[in-house]
């Protein structure tokens, strides 16, 4: 096993290992030059975590940057767990969307299902109530036997964990085409709702403060086998190792409660709370510290580890589920950590909150890390290039004029398609009416939940049709915003809102870049129009196969709000007799 | 007059439960599996969930929780215990009930309504009912009942079984959708008629459920 | 410090739906020959216990009263000796 | 005709929520002794194959290819030679 006494500053120059953890040379040499030292095998390592484009965002954010994101309802924009917008009676929605594309691929139930429960935390630790999930699938044509494996491992995943956790899952979409055949697409939206005096951020501000750890013992799970230096450095064997999470929705649920009665009971001595998603301890904890403008110091030692001689690489690392990162109020922390322990969840101190600006890591006694926090969380932006696809300059408005000589036919086999066909086959094995709220089950045009004790009902969807897009980014985008605006309308409710899954190929072909920043174009025009602002996102780039990027996929989703439940449309026709119009032309 | 209903670690239909009886006007209130003790109140509701995570087996963990002794001693003492989805699973691991519920016959996990028919309305989570089927949503992977043969012949005689379903979806022995003891004061049922009492949700067929529940714990008062 | 191996599976008369599942989708993947699946559940317990006859008593007492379920389900077990330190599991 | 008998477990990296919700529960139950609980799966299926090395090979392809999840879990089985009609699975 080894340790960073046997890995030398030098040894991590000399071989390079940086680059297999995708640092570049020249981001090494800013490592090196900023700390004005040899960076130690556990700082390089935790710069290639935060450095990722997974953490960091740094090829996509000079697009993101553009978002609208302000109106009189929004409270809480991007760069916190979640978007929050007011919705009256002190009362605010919380909501936000995640891809979970790669691991869905890898290992189909137990990508999505951790996709499930990464979403719910994100929720939570903004002190907000979960009160749904909605899902945006895309896959292969459904015609062959590993389609089949990955779509009833997805849907079966989604279904273990939702429902296990008690929160139901009301809406969605899915879509067939064999571009998604290499690179399903499994996005998922919460929804969750609060006080607005709940309202919790992940910050850790306040010197001596304490940084508690809650929830599952860390494992190496999710420790990227790629990119990993066991080939290297290790004699451990591979296939004892998995770069797959494993999800325990049981587990969860104890974490879920045990957080929002801390938020409803100890608001006052709660500064921050963070879950650890991608990047585990180590993003939530120096992004906490970031935001704070505060320094933070950690003994590795404390965290709770569910195997032996696991390094502080791993222990970083690790994407081990349900995990939560609290800062509590120096002196005040016993009270969280009964509150913990009484529902049977570990709860300990890992670290302290420090003015000092560093990001500092302690290990049987010895400083493993020390860099400045800033310095970490703030990888390098990179503008780069981008250029229209070929395609487009020769694709004419006009190109398919289709040819129409059985109407009958051409109906029949239109809605023979999978991706037009009832989809209740698959949502069927969704629990969407557990907490007794789902006013409009899957398969209206938006899902449709009212708020117990107000008259008021939330309406939320999801929509992209990514062909538009490929035809056109930018008007495609647009559609996709009408599409989920005109689903939320037709149950009454007022769209307020959009979450987005920006599922792209590499930002580094030009040509991809350009769908992103003219999808993103697309959505912010539609959304000021509708006055829909983006609250909150995520992005998923390198969606490709063999050099074949997916349709740029922007999944929306939106939220609407409607004031008198009783007043909620639905589907189906209600009376014979009625007029039937058609609006629009 | 006053009703529990049982929180399990995992148990995700206790708020549900507990509004459905407090909309009913029954004087309700959660109370955790850790507890021991049930005589200050005069029904037993076990709600749906994941108790412990059902890992093992559906409520075979649950079984052995604190409060579980104590339902029992309710149940030997005459008061009602009312067990759905999961709470039927605990039931009858817990031995209240006969049999065991099983993974689905196509396994996995179904939500849907499905009709149900009122095999005994003479029962008192029954008698407020004025028709002969209902419509009732189901939510689980594991509903499919099973009992050996003798038993069934048994709960068929002694007219223990509550509901059964018109469409069989999970492969359950004679249809059955809801079972009693002989002495009628327990019971339990897959279906979830707390999903099914406010008119906002499209379906109120559970209504008098809890109308026939709050009747005879008033009568048993 | 002992090691038992448990092996629950359903009592003959039982139907065993994944059981079934997973011979029609191992027929659908073409392997050919196979005329009965059935799946049960395996367990690994370490525990202490003054002798054999001791962890033997255990063993049946808490699969009796908890991995199992006697309407439906049977099992038999191995118990063996093993180091107190030993990672495998 | 063969009998394999295929013991399916985590990989010791994996959590195994299973294994620590039954320990606690033994532990609850006053089974004190015990140190380590872990849940797996236990097929058992009958096949038709030339001899005993076509048996194993096909064992291992639908065990690696379906029975497992090749991420998280591990396994090992047992063959054994088995009447056609005998009562017993
Ligand atoms: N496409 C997007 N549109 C708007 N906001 C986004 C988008 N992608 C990411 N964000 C915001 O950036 C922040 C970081 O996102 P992400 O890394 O996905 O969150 P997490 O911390 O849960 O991993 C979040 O506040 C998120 O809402």
């Amino acid at each position: 096993m080894h340790s960073d006494n046997e890995i030398t500053p030098e040894m991590v120059r000399d071989s390079k290992i940086y680059q297999q953890w995708g640092l570049t040379d020249t981001e090494y040499q800013l490592i090196v030059d900023t700390l004005d030292r040899l960076p130690n095998y556990t700082e390089t390592g935790i710069f290639s975590g935060m450095w990722s484009e997974h953490v960091s965002y740094k090829k996509s954010k000079p697009i993101l940057r553009h978002f609208w994101s302000t109106n009189e309802r929004v409270l809480q924009g991007p760069g916190e767990g979640a978007g929050i917008l007011d919705i009256g009676d002190n009362q605010a929605v919380v909501f936000k969307a995640e891809s979970h594309n790669h691991p869905s691929f890898v290992e189909p139930y137990e990508g999505a299902a951790t996709g499930v429960g990464g979403i719910l935390r994100d929720i939570f630790s903004m002190g907000a109530q979960p009160i749904a999930v909605l899902d945006s699938l895309r896959f292969g044509e459904l015609d062959n036997a590993h389609t089949r494996h990955i779509v009833d491992g997805v849907i079966a995943g989604i279904a273990g964990y939702g429902n296990a956790i008690g929160i139901p899952t009301v809406g969605g979409e899915i879509g067939f085409d064999p571009v998604y055949a290499g690179n399903p697409l499994v996005n998922v939206m919460a929804v969750g709702l609060m006080d607005q005096k709940g309202m919790q951020v992940g910050q850790a501000k306040g010197v001596g403060n304490s940084i508690i750890y809650v929830g599952a013992k860390t494992g190496r799970d999710g420790i990227n086998g790629a990119s990993f230096a066991s080939a290297e450095f290790s004699t451990e064997h591979e296939s004892d190792r998995s770069a797959v999470q494993v999800g325990d929705p049981f587990l969860e649920k104890l974490v879920m409660d045990a957080t929002l009665q801390a938020v409803r009971d100890h608001s006052d001595i709660i500064v921050g709370i963070q879950d650890m998603g991608a990047a585990g301890l180590l993003s939530s904890s120096s992004e906490m510290a970031s935001k704070a403008g505060m320094g933070i110091d950690l003994d590795l030692n404390q965290v709770p580890q569910r195997e032996t001689a696991m390094t502080p690489y791993e222990l970083m690392l690790s994407e081990s589920q349900e995990r939560m990162l609290f800062v509590v109020k120096k002196g005040e922390e016993q009270v969280i950590l009964d509150l913990f322990k009484k529902a049977n969840l570990d709860a300990v101190i890992i670290g302290r909150v420090t003015d000092d600006g560093r990001y500092r890591l302690r290990f049987n006694d010895q400083v493993v890390a020390d860099v400045p926090v800033d310095f970490l969380t703030h990888a390098p932006k990179q503008d780069l290039p981008m250029v229209a696809p070929k395609r487009l300059a020769i694709l004419k408005a006009d190109q398919f004029v289709p040819d129409v000589t059985d109407l009958k036919q051409t109906v029949l086999d239109l809605v023979g398609q999978p991706t037009i066909a009832s989809k209740s086959d698959l949502f069927r094995h969704f629990d969407s009416q557990v907490r007794a709220d789902t006013v409009i089950k899957p398969g209206g045009d938006a899902a449709l939940v009212r708020i117990r004790g107000t008259k008021k009902a939330l309406a939320m969807t999801t929509d992209v049709n990514a062909r538009y897009l490929y035809l056109n980014p930018k008007v495609g985008a647009k559609m996709a915003v009408a599409e989920a605006a005109r689903n939320i309308v037709a149950t009454g409710a007022t769209p307020i809102g959009i979450t987005d899954g920006l599922n792209f190929g590499s930002p580094d072909n030009p040509e991809v870049y350009y769908e992103l920043a003219q999808a993103v174009d697309g959505i912010n025009e539609l959304a000021k129009q509708l006055n829909t602002p983006i609250i909150s996102g995520n992005v998923s780039l390198y969606n490709e196969t063999d050099g074949q990027a997916i349709y740029p996929t922007p999944m929306i989703g939106m939220v609407g709000l409607l004031t008198d439940v009783s007043k909620a449309t639905r589907i189906g026709f209600q009376n014979a007799g009625d007029s039937i119009y058609i609006i629009g032309k | 007059m006053k009703a529990a209903v049982i929180r399990f670690p995992g148990s995700n239909c206790d708020f549900d439960m507990l509004y459905a009886l407090q909309d009913f006007g029954i004087d309700a209130e959660i109370l955790s599996a850790d507890n021991n003790d049930l005589n200050d109140f005069d029904a037993v509701f076990l709600p749906g969930g994941f108790a412990y995570g059902d890992y093992l087996r559906t409520g075979a963990i649950a079984k052995f929780s604190p409060i579980m002794a104590a339902v029992i001693q309710a149940a030997n003492d005459g008061k009602l215990v009312v067990g759905v989805c999961n709470g039927f699973q605990i039931l009858t691991e817990a031995g209240l009930l006969p049999g065991q519920l099983q993974v689905n016959k196509i396994p996995g996990f179904i939500c849907e309504d499905v009709e149900l028919l009122i095999e005994n309305p003479n029962t008192a989570f029954t008698n407020a009912y004025e028709t002969e089927s209902i419509m009732i949503p189901i939510a689980h992977g594991e509903g499919n009942y099973y009992a050996d043969d003798a038993t069934l012949a048994q709960l068929e005689d002694n007219h223990q079984i509550v509901f059964r379903y018109a469409q069989n979806p999970n492969g359950s022995a004679h249809d059955i959708a809801g079972i009693m003891n002989e002495r009628g004061n327990v019971f339990g049922m897959m279906p979830h008629p707390e999903r099914a009492v406010d008119a906002v949700t499209g379906n109120v067929d559970g209504q008098p459920f809890f109308k026939s529940i709050l009747s005879e714990i008033i009568a048993g008062d | 410090m002992y090691l038992a191996k448990i092996y629950v599976t359903y009592k003959p008369s039982i139907l065993d739906p994944q059981g079934e599942v997973i011979k029609s989708a191992l027929t659908r993947l073409d392997y050919t020959g196979i005329s009965q699946v059935s799946q049960g559940k395996y367990f690994e317990v370490k525990l202490d216990a003054r002798d054999v006859e001791a962890a033997t008593a255990e063993v049946k007492s808490f699969t009796d009263s908890l991995l199992i379920n006697q309407n439906t389900e049977t099992y038999r077990f191995d118990l063996s000796i093993v180091n107190e330190d030993e990672a495998t599991l």
